[in-house]
């Protein structure tokens, strides 16, 4: 029970409920199944997105040059599929995550190989691959006209009562959840945030990790990129600019820690959830759009607070007596 | 080159602003011996339009032909321009009238204001909710037009019932998510009025998504070659538009008839725009070109293949 | 090795202190901005021109003005984020203020104080409650501008006081802008803050060991909190000039400025992991980021295609010295 | 330096043992430090090998390169006579080599199963990690070695720091290994668990493992290893058998000279009460300390590891609050509610954990001895370096610092030499009272002499001085009086007058006589 209790993900997921039932106050519809499932499915980019994020953050990096490697991806896909409509679509979602794991890799060479910090890295690469993205498209726009209908139908055909694009964010969430708790990249990932020099020891190449941490982010922010552009329907150079911040919002909100080794699959999938219910409940209960951005801004601190409070070291108990009252 | 005119877009890559590049170099080859630079910044900050223009005035253009991002923002620099001999005109989206000569309107606002209403209002013989899916918040021209069909709607338009005014920032994943909003909230709404090429394509996406078609009408301001796919599936029934062409070129010939011919821009003066005619300046120095055109499904094939 | 007991003299330092500043991060930035002052005047006949030079200077000395004071703080191991967000709460108050009378002076107060207290609110909960200061930052930043367009909405502040304008739009002396003299000025002091007084040496070596710091008797907490003070107060005062130079408000005013900024910072050579940089580096990074942006404005390169330049350039400044040391040490070896 | 001299010829290898590793040549070379030249060593199975130097003479960088987490520049490793290319600790464990490392190395918050098996985890058919396994074969290591009160789903942060060094040895056996490597572990245990890990040792040794132990602790060694290997400055100087040589000989090779180990003698005369504590009690860590220090005098504190000695004193500094109790300094009540407050009334600390509290490292020695001086050497706020030269050069060379210039940075320093540093900045405030909490923790018996030679004469000139230690010979050797504390309370203050180190340890066990 105490276990269960300090378990970040389940005060979330009941953050999240309470949050709906206030939402559902005002707005009874809200808590329908199907517009839940709306909810899910409008946040199915973010969580991917935010998951492609944790796996940085634990290894106490970040990646800032996600929304611009997703601007960059999309704008490939497009133009590609703007020249080939015939170009068969699943192959172009693997040239989408090939793209992103390219950039990516780019990114997390120069950490591994240079010790660029990722920060100094990913702010580089965040103007470099938005300025490519320019560069490559001459600053035009690919608009829904150019799209092949098969491009812009695939995330929005329905499967089982959901959209593809959610069984998307379904298959991503099953996959990291898989690579986070049972394969030994996972596990490194964890442990080279936790403690860098034990990983050292424990024959884990940090740097290379790390490296593979980037390609995730990379490859993850590709395949957004061709979700994103088909779901929106318009690939310019501004798509998702800004939208990093965004995604860390997410991670944080989650209760992934910035200092890297802490954080879960579940919490950045809640995480994000909870900014995309916001999100999409502002316009409902007929508050001011122009409220949205402090009322998120509230969110991420009041989640920092609360997850520092769960992480704050609890001190030694030397006194035997101290002991008998603490237990 | 005589004369350096530079056309200053509120961001590149925007199809509208593309097609109003192509009157501009028009008008350069018809006025002869003028240099167009196209220029403008990718993102739709008015920050951003400052720096474009401190390059310009650098430059030592003869003339500044703008699309502003913000009204009041531009004008200390506009006035830095004109003070150092540059001609400054505002087009499409204007700055407040102490930063520019003159005003070039694609259209006179009231009307557009009263067009777009109108197009939303002709299927709907019974009335209805509506609601309005803008550009920025700050953007001039939509700020204008949306003043004046609010005005318009208890005089013309008595059964129309405007419920909302959002702002999509011309962002796509913006605007989609504010036209979702806007679905929700709003269970009985008839139409969405979306004044900005941006915003109609997110929203006529949006109703198309959410199999709405039929009973959510798209309308307000599109490209014809962005639109067209929705005027065909009936997430519209029509849209309204000037032409951006035209609007490029009287924009070029206008610059240069107070930069080379050093015509006066003066309450009631009258400026000759080539092949598109002739305009008098009201008392704000503004002047309107043509009246917004609408396209459909009767016309759209033949436009969507000009602009 | 000498026997126990005989003392020996230590000297004071080893290396050449001339040799040292050939060898520097500043004098690799000055290299950078001559070859970059070099190329824009060869590939523009308008670059030399007085008064494109001095409208040049727009271009970085409100970013630069906030630079000075996050150097600061990131060399203390923090970061702010929030910044731009702040320079739209306090001119959003300004307008505000302007809107019900209040005359200049009045305003500059509010603009400053705003950025004061706004920065005193971060400091708080970085050392107050002990938070990290990059998502402290990242939440305060879309409470600030949120807050701003909670007041503003849609809607636009545009009745400032005439003599308002000076502050971003007035020159002290012919070409010398108030901004550029206010930059210099705040530079001078920051750097001499930074490198000559106590405080800057109790900054440095609460970047490089917080917690040996904290036992050495520094105030550890007060001095984190004065530096987000500061990176607040240059945000207030950021505010002021970009409001000034606007004429307006709008509540996406100066969106996006923080990555600038921490670019600047970065660039300038402070370590991103805290305990080392200099202002005069802060200053020449200001400076090559103006230049090429203004460079390649008057190429009518588009903007997005000059970040390309500062990012390939942030990157490649930072991977040089890492990559020289590292072939000299093969060469030595 | 004319050392060959002093070098003791070794002792010829036995030869029916044929060793199960060897190094030849081995060569490392870390920026501007020789860290390794041309280093050779045998360990045999069933036999412990004791590594002995002074710090920084380069042993724990062998124990990286045999581990894998280094690269020799030069030389090979064999292992049954077949050369080996270590790249990195997967090849090390691969060999059967395995090491418990002188800094505590494991992820804190990751579960005891997982810290035990993260880079070895067994897999299922399909590859992936077996949670199912890997809680049962820690469990079955745990128990093997005694520690079954361990569990495989305890978080490591949540145990005490004894604890966690079972799990490193438990890490260490979990993998099937044949070579043992034990980098100073028993620098953080209590007497009873260094007597647990003894037993451990002898019954790999019996289990025929070849082991080498690294110790800065004799009767540790003698105790036992069978065979020695001496380094100094990164090369070795000597090895034989343990047995017969005598302890004088080793110390000789370490340092390339004889040392005396004798404890300074003092004449001392403590004076009336300078810091008086009385019923000093925090929530959770201790309660009602109460104690007199005066002038001139040294305090000894000792108690097993985890008495909470640390926690008191930096109570006593300002850096940790207190619920309850009273200090008065020269007569007058002061209440520090930070270092700067103490260091303002005349009380200084020197930590024990001196990489994190002591030291800044990436600040040159000059600036790390000026910090807590910075008011005295510059004018109104300003800098002046000349004055912070003069005043870091003043005290360093009292302490006879080893460094190539003032300008250096600390962290280039050997750990002797950076506590020093710690030291001399201090002493650079006039204090009046000095804290010194495990003094020579980690630091070779050389600059040991030079510390305790040094804090005799502080006391010589009137200050006052508490040392912490967990040394039992130093604790005797040094203090006039000394404070036994026991699960965060004063157990005794006792007389050091023919003090014996039985009564000593039974009061800190809490064992009647
Ligand atoms: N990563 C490193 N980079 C640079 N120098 C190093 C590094 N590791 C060790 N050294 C240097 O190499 C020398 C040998 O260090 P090592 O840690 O092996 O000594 P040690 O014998 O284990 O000392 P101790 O008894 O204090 O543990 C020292 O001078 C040390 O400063
Ligand atoms: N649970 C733990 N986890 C990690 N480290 C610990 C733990 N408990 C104690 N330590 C470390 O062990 C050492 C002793 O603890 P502490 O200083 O609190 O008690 P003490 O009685 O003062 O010990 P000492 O005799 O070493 O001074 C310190 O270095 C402390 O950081
Ligand atoms: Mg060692
Ligand atoms: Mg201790």
């Amino acid at each position: 029970m105490n276990a269960l209790l300090k378990n970040r993900e389940i005060w979330l997921v009941g953050a999240i409920a309470v949050l709906i039932a206030v939402i559902a106050t005002r707005f009874p519809g809200f808590a329908a199944p199907r517009n839940l499932s709306t909810v899910f499915n409008d946040t199915s980019i973010l969580m991917i997105l935010a998951l492609g994020q944790m796996v940085v953050i634990l290894t106490r990096s970040i990646d800032l040059s996600m929304a611009s490697n997703l601007a960059f991806t999309g704008m490939v896909v497009a133009m590609i599929n703007a020249a080939y409509p015939g170009f068969p679509i699943p192959l172009l979602i693997l040239v989408a995550i090939g793209v992103g794991l390219i950039l990516g890799a780019i990114n997390g060479f120069l950490v591994w190989r240079i010790g660029i910090p990722p920060i100094v890295v990913t702010l580089g690469t965040l103007t470099i691959y938005r300025g490519a993205t320019f560069v490559i498209s001459g600053g035009a726009w690919v608009n829904a006209d150019k799209m092949s209908p098969d491009f812009i139908g695939l995330q929005r055909m329905q499967l089982l009562g959901l959209p593809v694009l959610s069984w998307f964010a379904i298959a991503t969430i099953v996959l990291f959840f898989v690579m986070m708790t049972r394969t030994a990249l996972g596990r490194s990932l964890y442990a080279i945030g936790v403690n860098p020099t034990a990983s050292v020891y424990a024959g884990i190449d940090v740097g290379r990790t790390k490296f593979f941490a980037f390609c995730i982010s990379g490859a993850i922010a590709g395949l957004a990129g061709y979700l994103w552009i088909s779901r929106y329907v318009i690939a310019s150079v501004e798509v998702a600019n800004g939208y990093e911040l965004n995604i860390i919002a997410a991670c944080v909100i989650g209760g992934i820690s910035i200092a890297g080794g802490i954080g879960s699959v579940g919490g950045a999938v809640l995480g994000a959830l909870f900014l995309g219910i916001i999100s999409s409940a502002l316009p409902v209960v007929n508050i001011s759009p122009f409220w949205q951005m402090a009322i998120s801004g509230t969110a991420i601190l009041l989640a920092v607070v609360l997850n520092a409070r769960g992480e704050r070291k609890q001190g030694r108990i030397i006194l035997k007596k101290a002991e008998a009252a603490a237990a | 080159a005589d004369a350096k005119i530079a056309l200053v877009v509120k961001s590149l890559g925007n199809g509208f602003f593309d097609a109003a590049h192509k009157g501009a170099l028009e008008a350069a080859k018809e006025l002869g011996g003028v240099e167009i630079i196209y220029t403008g910044p990718t993102k739709a900050t008015a920050e951003a339009q400052i720096e474009v223009v401190n390059s310009l005035i650098a430059q030592k253009v003869d003339a500044i032909a703008i699309s502003a991002n913000d009204a009041d923002a531009l004008v200390p620099v506009l006035k830095k321009a004109m003070d150092r001999g540059i001609t400054v005109i505002s087009w499409d989206s204007g700055v407040a009238a102490e930063g520019r000569q003159l005003h070039l309107n694609p259209s006179d606002t009231d009307l557009i204001g009263e067009t777009i209403i109108k197009l939303a209002a002709d299927h709907l013989p019974d009335g209805g909710d509506v609601a309005i899916l803008s550009a920025a918040s700050t953007a001039t021209n939509q700020n204008a037009w949306i003043d004046a069909a609010k005005k318009a709607l208890p005089e013309k338009f008595k059964n129309i019932n405007l419920v909302s005014v959002v702002y999509g920032d011309d962002d796509s994943a913006k605007s989609t998510d504010e036209a979702k909003g806007l679905l929700k909230s709003y269970p009985n709404l008839k139409a969405i009025i979306a004044p900005t090429t941006v915003g109609v394509v997110a929203a006529a996406q949006v109703v198309t998504d959410e199999n709405l078609i039929g009973k959510v009408n798209v309308t307000g301001l599109a490209l014809p070659s962005e639109f067209k796919k929705f005027i065909d599936n009936g997430a519209s029934q029509g849209v309204a538009l000037w032409n951006p062409i035209d609007l490029g070129y009287s924009a070029v010939y206008l610059a240069y008839d107070l930069a080379v011919k050093k015509e006066e821009a003066k309450p009631g003066a009258k400026l000759s725009i080539g092949r598109v005619g002739e305009i008098t300046l009201d008392d704000t120095n503004s002047a309107p070109m043509a009246a917004p055109f609408t396209f459909d499904k009767s016309n759209i094939e033949e436009f969507s293949k000009i602009y | 090795m000498s026997a126990i007991g005989t003392t020996r003299q230590i000297p004071d330092r080893l290396d050449n202190p001339l040799r040292s500043l050939v060898f520097s991060w500043e004098a690799l930035l000055v290299a950078v901005a001559v070859a970059i002052f070099i190329v824009n005047s060869l590939a523009s006949p308008y670059f030399l021109d007085v008064w494109s030079l001095s409208d040049l200077t727009f271009n970085f000395t409100e970013k630069g003005l906030i630079a000075l004071a996050m150097a600061l703080l990131i060399i203390s191991g923090e970061i702010d984020l929030s910044v731009a967000a702040i320079i739209a709460l306090a001119s959003t108050l300004m307008g505000m203020a302007a809107v019900a009378g209040v005359g200049t002076p009045g305003l500059v107060l509010i603009g400053v104080g705003v950025g004061i207290a706004c920065g005193a609110f971060n400091g708080f909960l970085v050392t107050g409650l002990g938070l990290p200061s990059i998502v402290v930052t990242i939440g305060t930043m879309s409470l600030f501008r949120g807050i701003a367009f909670i007041i503003l909405g849609d809607q636009a502040y545009n009745s400032y006081p005439a003599s308002f304008a000076f502050f971003g739009q007035g020159y002290v002396w012919w070409v010398i802008s108030f901004e550029l003299v206010l930059f210099l000025v705040a530079a001078v002091i920051y750097g001499f803050v930074l490198h000559k007084t106590s405080f800057g040496r109790r900054v440095f070596s609460i970047g490089n060991n917080p917690i040996a710091s904290h036992f050495t008797g520094v105030r550890v907490a007060r001095t984190k909190f004065i530096l987000f003070c500061l990176t607040g107060l240059m945000a207030g005062i950021a505010s002021v000039l970009i409001t000034s130079r606007l004429g307006s408000t709008r509540p996406s005013i100066a969106q996006g400025y923080e990555l600038e900024v921490i670019t600047m910072v970065v660039l300038g050579g402070v370590s991103i992991l805290g305990g080392a940089g200099s202002i005069l580096g802060v200053v020449l990074a200001a400076l090559i980021m103006g230049m090429v942006t203004f460079g390649l404005g008057l190429l009518n390169v588009p903007g997005i295609v000059m970040s390309i330049f500062i990012g390939l350039l942030l990157i490649l400044v930072i991977a040089l010295p890492i990559l020289w040391k590292r072939l000299s040490r093969r060469r030595i070896a | 330096m004319n050392a060959t001299a002093d070098i003791i010829k070794p002792h010829a290898v036995l030869p029916d043992a044929q060793p199960l590793l060897t190094l030849k040549g081995v060569t490392k070379t870390f920026p501007g430090v020789r860290a390794l030249h041309n280093v050779s060593l045998s360990l045999y199975p069933g036999q412990v090998t004791a590594l002995i130097g002074e710090n920084g003479a380069g042993k724990s960088t062998l124990v990286k390169t045999m581990t894998g987490i280094y690269q020799p520049d030069g030389g090979e490793i064999a292992v049954d006579g077949k050369v080996v290319a270590l790249n990195g600790a997967h090849d090390a464990f691969a060999q059967g080599i395995t090491a418990i490392h002188q800094e505590t190395v494991l992820f804190d918050d990751l579960s005891v199963a997982e810290n035990i098996f993260l880079g070895h985890a067994p897999r299922t058919g399909l590859g992936l990690i077996d949670w199912r396994t890997m809680r049962a074969k820690s469990r079955a290591v745990l128990n093997g070695m005694g520690a079954g009160h361990i569990g495989p789903d305890d978080r490591l942060k949540d145990l005490g720091i004894a604890n966690k060094h079972l799990v490193a040895v438990a890490r260490a056996l979990s993998i099937d290994a044949r070579i043992v490597i034990l980098d100073e572990p028993t620098a953080a245990l209590s007497a009873k668990e260094i007597e647990d890990l003894m037993m451990l040792i002898e019954h790999l040794r019996a289990e025929g493992k070849a082991i080498l132990f690294i110790s800065h602790k004799f009767d540790e060694i003698y105790r036992i290893a069978d065979r020695y290997t001496v380094f100094r400055d990164g090369e070795m100087v000597g090895e034989g058998m343990l047995a017969g040589t005598p302890q004088n000989d080793i110390v000789r090779m370490m340092v390339g000279r004889a040392v005396d180990q004798i404890f300074p003698v003092r004449d001392s005369q403590p004076g009336d009460v300078v810091l008086s504590v009385k019923g000093l009690s925090h929530p959770t860590e201790f309660d009602d300390i109460s104690f007199d220090l005066r002038k001139g005098e040294i305090l000894g504190f000792y108690g097993l590891v985890g008495a909470g000695r640390s926690e008191v004193m930096q109570a006593i500094f300002g850096t940790t609050q207190t619920s309850a109790g009273t200090m008065t300094l020269d007569g007058k009540a002061v209440a520090p509610k930070s270092a700067a407050e103490a260091i303002e009334s005349g009380v200084v600390y020197v930590p024990e954990e001196r990489g994190k509290q002591g030291v800044i490292i990436g600040m040159p020695i000059f600036k790390n001895v000026s910090l807590p001086s910075l008011r005295k050497t510059s004018k109104n706020g300003v800098l002046q370096l000349a004055e912070e030269f003069s005043l870091a050069r003043q005290y360093t060379q009292r302490l006879d610092l080893r460094a190539a210039s003032l300008s250096q940075d600390v962290g280039t320093l050997s750990g002797g030499n950076q506590q020093k540093v710690v030291i001399a900045k201090w002493l650079a405030t006039s204090p009046k009272v000095i804290i010194l909490d495990e003094p020579t923790k980690g630091i070779d018996i050389g600059s040991k002499a030079a510390v305790h030679g040094f804090m005799a004469e502080l006391v010589a000139q009137g200050l006052s001085v508490i040392m912490v230690s967990s040394e039992l010979p130093e604790i005797m050797g040094m203090s006039d009086r000394v404070v036994v504390m026991r699960e965060g309370r004063v157990a005794a203050v006792l007389d050091n007058k023919d003090l014996s180190a039985e009564t000593l340890v039974r009061t800190a066990a809490g064992i009647a006589a």
